[in-house]
């Protein structure tokens, strides 16, 4: 039992929990630099568990994966982000409409409510349980960033948190998906960031601000 | 396949109504082209006649078959039902036809003339599809386009406001009324495997009776709706007035009769008659609409809008005449429940001729003095002998005197009621008798209103300017309602040319049905009341002498003006005063100058019916909706956060659904 | 070979138009190109017809089905190209908003819009469901006014986050082929899916999980309630043309997507289940467009929602299914698009002769601009569902399904419904068309560009209304073929 | 020979028609204390009015020439309903009471046109006011009639005739008794007599018949005033022959004939009499108080109906 074997279980059984906190982390940021950054951090320790789960089963293709995560996720979508806040020249306010503390009880509702969703679904997918939790978890994290945060930019962050749990779900249910897809998805996340980009861009041409819940014309 | 003379002269009748007239009328706008058009129109309505006339004695059933061509099965056949309701159509549309052929060179310019008479006979195409339709997807296709077409004959008129407003209530009502009637074709879909007619009428059997009563509800609503049974007629005061008078003659004397076709079909054909209480539903149906129609109708000054109502009044006798039928084909009296049948197809024939006339005769009035109001008519008689000799006609028919066509089927419908008599159920025993009661006060109400009718408009001094200078109508108007007045005289003094006809399909609906007595009864002893009649008025006129013009004494004043005249309102004010708990009127009387209450020099008066089904049934209705309409809205945020939350609740909900469903 | 045709013309000729600085030769290039991808797209269609399934290596496949939706997107963006060669002419040049901006966005929506057709793989299915929102977005936001942006942000997050639920669907079902044994390479290929879909059974549960996220990721692509709150934006402020591909394309691809789950997850899991959900949302969908219809002001939120409502009733099409249920719901989609298009057509003439869309500063059009308003007459009495209009076919189809299979309230919703709209529609309208005219028209002629596709959508409008052609019904019955 | 009696008596019905109007005001005068005309003036009137020229109003259309003879021809066809002195008429075959009560709506009909036609100011009032009362009237009309005919199962006067003969006059019914007060008081109504109206007046307040016949003179006005002595007497005639037929003719021979002809008078003058203590005994009604006594006569024709369910068994 080499050294690796054990860091790959350590990893594995561990990566967790570290997800849990960056999960609590994000709720209760207030600047969104820091988000950004707990973001990426997020996604470092996912790919950590990429690599883990290619050492363990041995597939060529899950390093591959690992990587793409690494460039994409770890270091250019944050650096974009930071541009896209510096270009912007915007408050770095994430303009919240819940209390830290509210958030931290609500995030905590969230991590409970995927356990016991991933209990009653456990059964029938024979994984280890907090993994998928912590899939679950994200998820939801990144659709209560959305909902709770007014920032467009937030929003994109959200958007991504919660592909990051659908990315983890899948990882730890079915270890990935045929490599094509997987790299099909990754553009289309990154497309659609670029977008996004845009389109913050024009908000605040048009609107001079970035607050969406204040995106009210259309409506009825 | 080889087609035989009937089926070639039906699809003539098709062909030029829907294709060449239409195609003709668009292609060029020379006169040769639309006299040609009418003319066709004229022709392949008198040959729709041979042949529904052809379809009834002889019994054969062209079928015309185009699903061939067609998404769903879409058959045209004749059996004796829609022979007999193509003759209807047919007969009326020929007079209304000519009217029409002056009426719109006199009201519309070049242009809209050519739509009018497009769209005329597209109308006409469609009321025939629907009577001869023998598959339910060519009914309902009928169905809907008759009720387009009419709503855009009447949009050509013109498009004010409130114009448009009545017409969206009549589309929107017919739509309901349409769904009502495909959801009761629809029902019998699991049972007969297609909506043809055959295969319905072959499966109705094994339907259960949960089922059936729902098709007969379904039936009774959706086509109570077109009939305009009360409280569903809304739209038929609205929408009949406003059309060209042609049109309205149309709608109300021949699209009615397609509900009251769509009716049977369903109720007898289909369904072969049901328990007793639908058979009662219907009888109330028939009195409650008789009555108020009436009654609504003595109110009105606005001659089309009293016609109108006239029409709900009589879809009531027929409906009347209908429930009876249903009632006795309950207890087990084909007889008698033919005889009522016979009745009430027999008043459907007749109020399709007498109503036609009258709103051709109003349309002729409403050509000679650009008014259909009463209180501005007067005096027409000896100015317009013709139109008013048939107007006259007109009245006594849809009164119901006899001698002329109304009063044979009022009639029958007495008897029918009197026969209920000798059932064993005691309910039927004392209903049925009692009906007389209520179609005498809905006859004597009806004379009333037609007595002031022509007695307003045609005698007397006239109340107007227009009514002094009006001109006798052009010949072809004549001829028009020279044609319909003849057809009511000749059944109101042969009934018998249409009796026995009925008779025998009346056999086909109900089986065991023989022929019963009275029809032959009426036949007899009619004509020898004629002879009588005639006789005296004729030897009564050979012995009148000479006579004198007197202007009458005018009590010492220099003599009588129209205004010293009974108005329309005037009339029938006993009358309102009497039945004043149905209008709850709300009257209002202004003197001026109000400081003198003794010496007015003006003194208006007002009386308007507060009464209205709009008010206290429809409106609610739709304000219910419109405000879950505005709830809905309002969930509409225009937050993104929210619309964001809702996808998340939806997903999250429907994985507990899936967690508790397993 | 032939089905990389019209994927690199599509591609090709979107970066192609770039090149056209002068908007009239960009006009033309588009057009060229377009009636190359349409004759590419009906040769697909026709060899499909003659020899059955096309498949080139593991990625495209044509089959039926995606045959039949590709001839929607023929048809629809060929009217849609020549409407818009003569709508473009009132856009002037501006940094991402020229004609030939416009055209390569639109190349680029087509292509994604026909790989989603092409796709025989289910992730590259969705990853070209989710291009079609990336493509679709800045052509949303085109007009860069400040509706423009809303609605575009509105459109990429929603339609960003639903589709992604419809990802997670995916893996589940991936998951669920996996452990039924199936070889992870091929897991994702529906073909055998469909195969080994009895396989699935031994646990429907994985499959019906992974159903409800693809109803719901999808759904709100096709514009489900409570899902579809991008809808009405989008449709509001998006060019004409384009209002004109999402609701007469767009849904019917996300329409053909959920098509493939359900036939999928009908063989695995029994059609109980994926049945009822399309039925709920059929429901919830025509109620709730139905009413919101009633109230609307805006003429192009109006057809959103109707839009809305007729993807509720062929999600009742497809949750009724049997024979009746899914021929009626595959002839809606098409009829559907027709008559869609041919309102939008004249909803922006309206806009651009009137400088509105605002119903009630609009009236009298029947004599001001009587060509549009025969076109709007002809558009709405076939929405509504009249006769002899195409869609009183699809919709006489769908309800004798409905009540063959005796699913009374579904059709007493559907009846009533129905009645709503009618009168939602007859209100407006004649508003619209009738009293005085309330404004003059810049123009009241249409040019030949718009009144050359308005009168062909109306004339099929008319024809599949009295008679659906043979080989059109032949093309229904063999995508029919597939899903069964 | 029936035949021939049937047209006798039709004959009869009509020729004696003004010598009942003449007995009624003669029994009245001397209820009045009055010393009356002779029973024979009726006759001279007319004679003089036959005589007389027609004088016509200028507005005055066809219609208002038409209508005498309109009304009298419908008068003498409902006379040619009624048995007098055998259980049979001329159209009694099949001319039921339907018919018969729609040719006298239909004679009402024209003469209130007529009043119309005169373009004057009472013609108007009149035919209002009839409308008026008979529209109300109609309904009890045809009920009281319905009630005897569902005992009878006939509907056919005279085969309701013939079974009111072949009872025991002393078992009649309830039914008899309220369709006979029913059809009592339609007749007043009908006949326009005293408390509906008032056949001597011409007070604007009042009249109703007079009002509509106001215009007519001469040859006109006679056919108008005989036919509606011929409705009075038909009318009664018809209550003597429903419900007190005994002593008709049952076969035909010329005593018995003699002897129901006798019976006919009889009862018939005890009718008038009845008729000239009511005219003279009650005040006319006001217009709106006429709705309600024709509510009653309803309302009691209508209990008659209901009543044969438990008599027929």
């Amino acid at each position: 039992m080499g050294l690796v074997e054990i860091a790959t279980g350590k990893v594995l059984s561990s990566f967790s929990v570290f997800l849990f906190l960056t999960i609590l982390l994000l709720v209760v940021a207030r600047r969104i630099s820091t988000s950004v950054l707990l973001f990426s951090v997020q996604s470092a320790i996912i790919a950590a568990e990429v690599f883990a789960t290619g050492f363990r089963e041995r597939l060529a293709e899950a390093y591959v994966v690992g990587a793409l995560i690494l460039v994409i996720k770890v270091v250019a979508i944050p650096r974009a982000f930071f541009s896209l806040v510096h270009h912007l020249k915007t408050s770095h306010d994430v303009n919240a409409s819940t209390t830290p503390t509210q958030s931290v009880f609500i995030a905590a509702t969230m991590i409970y409510l995927a356990y016991a969703a991933v209990h009653s679904y456990g059964q029938s997918v024979h994984v280890p349980e907090d993994a998928l939790a912590a899939a679950v978890a994200l998820i939801l994290t990144g659709a209560f960033l959305m909902v709770s945060r007014n920032k467009a930019l937030m929003q994109m962050l959200g958007l991504l948190v919660l592909e990051n749990g659908i990315f983890l779900a899948a990882l730890t249910t079915t270890f990935g998906m045929p490599l094509v897809i997987e790299i099909g998805v990754f553009f289309d996340i990154l497309i659609g960031l670029l977008l996004m980009g845009i389109f913050t861009f024009r908000i605040r041409d048009t609107f001079d601000h970035l607050d969406v819940s204040k995106l009210r014309r259309l409506r009825g | 396949m080889p087609l035989a003379p009937i089926e070639l002269g039906f699809v003539f009748l098709l062909a030029a109504l829907g294709f060449f007239v239409p195609l003709l009328l668009i292609a060029s706008q020379a006169k040769r082209a639309r006299s040609l058009a009418i003319a066709l129109v004229i022709g392949g309505n008198l040959i729709g006649c041979f042949v529904a006339a052809l379809c009834f004695w002889r019994e054969s059933n062209p079928l015309l078959d185009l699903s061939r061509f067609t998404p769903f099965p879409f058959a045209l056949g004749i059996d004796r039902l829609s022979a007999l309701f193509l003759l209807l159509i047919c007969t009326v549309a020929v007079p209304v036809a000519i009217f029409a052929a002056s009426y719109f060179d006199n009201h519309y310019g070049e242009h809209r003339r050519n739509w009018m008479w497009a769209f005329f006979s597209l109308f006409l195409l469609s009321m025939i599809v629907v009577v001869t339709a023998s598959t339910g997807f060519a009914f309902l296709v009928g169905w809907e386009l008759m009720t387009l077409i009419s709503a855009g004959l009447i949009l050509m008129e013109g498009d004010s406001a409130e114009r448009c407003h009545n017409v969206f209530i009549y589309l929107l009502m017919m739509h309901a009324g349409a769904a009502a009637v495909a959801a009761s074709f629809f029902l019998f879909l699991p049972y007969s495997h297609g909506l043809g007619f055959a295969a319905i009428r072959t499966a109705s059997a094994g339907v259960p009776a949960g089922i059936r009563t729902l098709i007969f509800l379904l039936a009774f609503v959706g086509f109570g709706t077109k009939a305009g049974i009360i409280p569903l007629h809304l739209w038929l005061p609205r929408a009949h007035p406003i059309a060209p008078s042609p049109v309205s003659a149309l709608m109300s004397s021949v699209m009615l009769k397609t509900a009251v076709y769509g009716f049977v079909r369903f109720a007898f054909d289909f369904l072969g008659g049901g328990p007793s209480w639908s058979g009662y539903i219907v009888l109330l149906a028939g009195a409650v609409s008789g009555l108020l129609g009436v009654l609504y109708a003595i109110a009105e000054h606005d001659l089309k809008r009293l016609l109108a109502y006239h029409s709900v009044e009589n879809i009531g006798i027929i409906y009347l005449g209908l429930g009876t039928s249903l009632v006795f084909l309950a207890h087990h009296q084909p007889v008698l429940a033919a005889l009522a049948l016979i009745a009430a197809l027999l008043h459907t024939f007749n109020h399709a001729l007498f109503k036609s006339l009258l709103f051709l005769g109003a349309g002729a009035i409403s050509n000679a003095t650009q008014t259909v109001d009463l209180e501005e008519l007067g005096g027409l008689q000896r100015r317009m002998p013709v139109t008013g000799a048939t107007f006259l006609i007109a009245c006594c028919s849809i009164v119901g005197l006899p001698l002329f066509n109304g009063f044979i089927s009022e009639w029958l419908t007495f008897r029918s009621f009197l026969a209920g008599s000798i059932l064993t159920n005691t309910k039927a025993q004392i209903v049925l008798p009692l009906m007389v009661g209520v179609l005498a006060l809905i006859g004597g109400l009806a004379a009333a209103c037609f007595v002031k009718v022509f007695g307003v408009a045609f005698l007397g001094r006239s109340r107007s300017a227009e009514a002094e200078h009006a001109v006798e109508v052009p010949v072809s108007m004549q001829g028009g309602m020279i044609m319909l007045a003849a057809a009511c005289l000749l059944i109101g003094t042969l009934p018998g040319i249409l009796l026995h006809p009925l008779a025998s399909l009346a056999q086909v609906l109900i089986p065991g049905g023989g022929v019963p007595e009275e029809t032959l009864i009426i036949a007899r002893v009619i004509p020898w009341i004629a002879a009588i009649i005639l006789g005296v008025s004729m030897t009564g006129a050979l012995l009148k002498r000479r006579e004198r013009m007197v202007r009458t004494w005018a009590c010492g004043l220099p003599g009588l003006t129209s205004r010293m005249q009974y108005t329309s309102t005037g009339f029938s004010k006993p009358i309102r005063f009497v039945f004043s708990s149905v209008y709850k009127p709300d009257r209002k009387i202004d003197r001026l100058p109000a400081d003198q209450p003794y010496f007015p020099v003006s003194i208006t008066y007002r009386s308007v019916r507060t009464t209205s089904y709009e008010k206290t049934i429809y409106r609610p209705f739709v304000e219910m909706i419109l405000s879950a309409a505005h709830q809905l809205r309002r969930m509409q945020t225009g937050n993104i956060q929210v619309y964001l939350l809702y996808i998340f609740v939806t997903l999250v909900s429907l994985l507990a659904f899936l967690r508790f469903q397993k | 070979m032939i089905l990389l045709m019209p994927l690199l013309i599509a591609l090709l000729g979107a970066f192609g138009v770039l090149g056209f600085r002068n908007p009239r030769v960009a006009t033309r290039a588009a057009l060229l190109i377009g009636g190359l991808e349409i004759t590419s797209l009906v040769v697909i269609v026709w060899q499909v017809h003659e020899r059955g399934a096309l498949q080139v290596g593991r990625y495209l496949r044509v089959d039926g089905l995606s045959s039949f939706f590709l001839i929607n997107i023929a048809f629809i963006s060929g009217l849609v190209l020549v409407y818009a060669s003569g709508y473009l002419r009132h856009i002037g040049e501006r940094r991402f908003s020229s004609p030939r901006w416009f055209y390569a966005l639109v190349f680029l929506f087509l292509f994604t819009m026909i790989s989603v057709c092409l796709s025989a793989n289910l992730g590259l299915l969705w990853i070209m469901m989710e291009g079609t929102t990336l493509a679709s977005a800045l052509l949303v936001g085109f007009y860069n006014t400040e509706g423009a942006v809303e609605a575009g942000w509105k459109y990429l997050m929603v339609c960003t986050v639903g589709i992604a639920f419809a990802l997670f669907g995916t893996i589940v079902l991936y998951l669920a082929a996996v452990k039924a044994g199936m070889n992870p390479v091929a897991a994702l290929d529906w073909v055998s899916l469909m195969d080994a879909a009895p396989r699935m059974g031994f646990d429907p549960h994985l499959v019906k999980l992974a159903f409800v996220f693809v109803i719901v990721g999808y759904g709100t692509k096709i514009g489900f309630v409570p899902m579809h709150s991008w809808l009405p934006d989008a449709h509001a402020e998006a060019p004409t043309p384009i209002s004109a591909l999402l609701s007469a394309v767009l849904l019917n691809c996300a329409m053909y997507a959920v098509m493939r789950y359900d036939a999928i997850v009908s063989r695995a899991a029994g059609p109980v289940f994926p049945h009822t959900l399309l039925l709920i949302f059929g429901v919830m969908s025509m109620v709730v467009a139905g009413l919101l219809i009633l109230v609307q002001r805006n003429l192009k939120r109006l057809m959103a929602y109707s839009s809305v409502e007729h993807m509720g009733i062929i999600a009742i099409g497809l949750g009724l299914g049997g024979p009746l249920g899914l021929f009626g719901a595959l002839l809606h989609t098409f009829n559907h698009s027709v008559a869609k298009s041919l309102l939008f057509f004249s909803a922006g003439n309206v806009r651009h002769n009137f400088g509105t869309l605002r119903m009630d500063k609009i009236s009298g059009m029947a004599r001001t601009m009587p060509q549009t308003s025969a076109a709007l007459v002809v558009g709405g009495l076939a929405i509504v569902g009249l006769p002899p209009f195409s869609l009183f076919t699809s919709e006489f189809a769908i309800l004798s399904g409905a009540f063959t299979q005796a699913h009374y309230f579904v059709a007493t919703v559907f009846l009533i419904t129905l009645s709503v709209v009618f009168g939602g529609f007859a209100y407006h309208f004649l508003r619209l068309l009738t009293g005085e005219p309330s404004r003059t028209p810049v123009s009241s002629k249409l040019i030949p560009s718009e009144y050359s596709v308005m009168g062909i959508a109306a004339l099929c409008l008319i024809i599949f209304g009295t008679r659906i052609p043979h080989l059109f019904s032949v093309l229904v019955q063999e995508a029919m073929a597939v899903l069964r | 020979m029936k035949v021939a009696i049937n047209v006798l008596q039709a004959l009869a019905l009509i020729l004696g028609a003004p010598l009942v109007r003449g007995v009624v005001a003669r029994f009245k005068a001397f209820l009045q204390r009055r010393q009356g005309a002779s029973i024979w003036r009726p006759y001279s009137d007319l004679a003089k009015l036959f005589r007389k020229e027609d004088l016509v109003p200028p507005t005055a259309s066809g219609v208002f020439r038409v209508v005498p003879f309109v009304l009298f021809g419908t008068t003498i066809c409902v006379a040619a309903f009624v048995p007098l002195v055998q259980p049979s008429a001329l159209l009694a075959s099949g001319g039921d009471f339907f018919l018969f009560v729609y040719l006298l709506a239909m004679g009402r009909f024209f003469l209130s046109l007529g009043g119309f036609d005169g373009g004057s100011a009472f013609g108007g009032m009149g035919a209002s006011r009839e409308a008026l009362v008979s529209s109300l009237a109609e309904a009890p009309f045809l009920l009281s009639l319905v009630a005897v005919a569902i005992l009878a199962s006939h509907a056919d006067i005279a085969g309701m005739v013939a079974w009111t003969l072949q009872q025991n006059i002393f078992n009649i019914s309830a039914v008899h008794i309220l369709a006979f007060t029913s059809l009592a008081m339609v007749v007043i109504a009908e006949t326009g007599r005293m408390p509906v109206d008032n056949p001597t007046t011409h007070l604007e307040l009042t009249m109703i018949h007079e009002g509509m016949v106001l215009e007519y003179s001469g040859p006109s006005l006679a056919w108008i005033e005989w036919a509606s002595a011929v409705k009075l007497h038909a009318m009664l005639a018809l209550l003597v022959a429903l419900f007190v037929p005994w002593g008709m003719a049952s076969s035909v021979s010329v005593g018995a004939i003699g002897l129901a002809l006798l019976l006919y008078c009889a009862k018939a003058t005890l009718l008038m009499v009845l008729l000239a203590v009511i005219e003279s005994g009650m005040a006319k009604l006001r217009m709106y108080l006429v709705p309600d006594f024709l509510g009653v006569a309803s309302a009691v024709s209508a209990l008659a109906v209901i009543f044969t369910t438990l008599v027929k068994r």
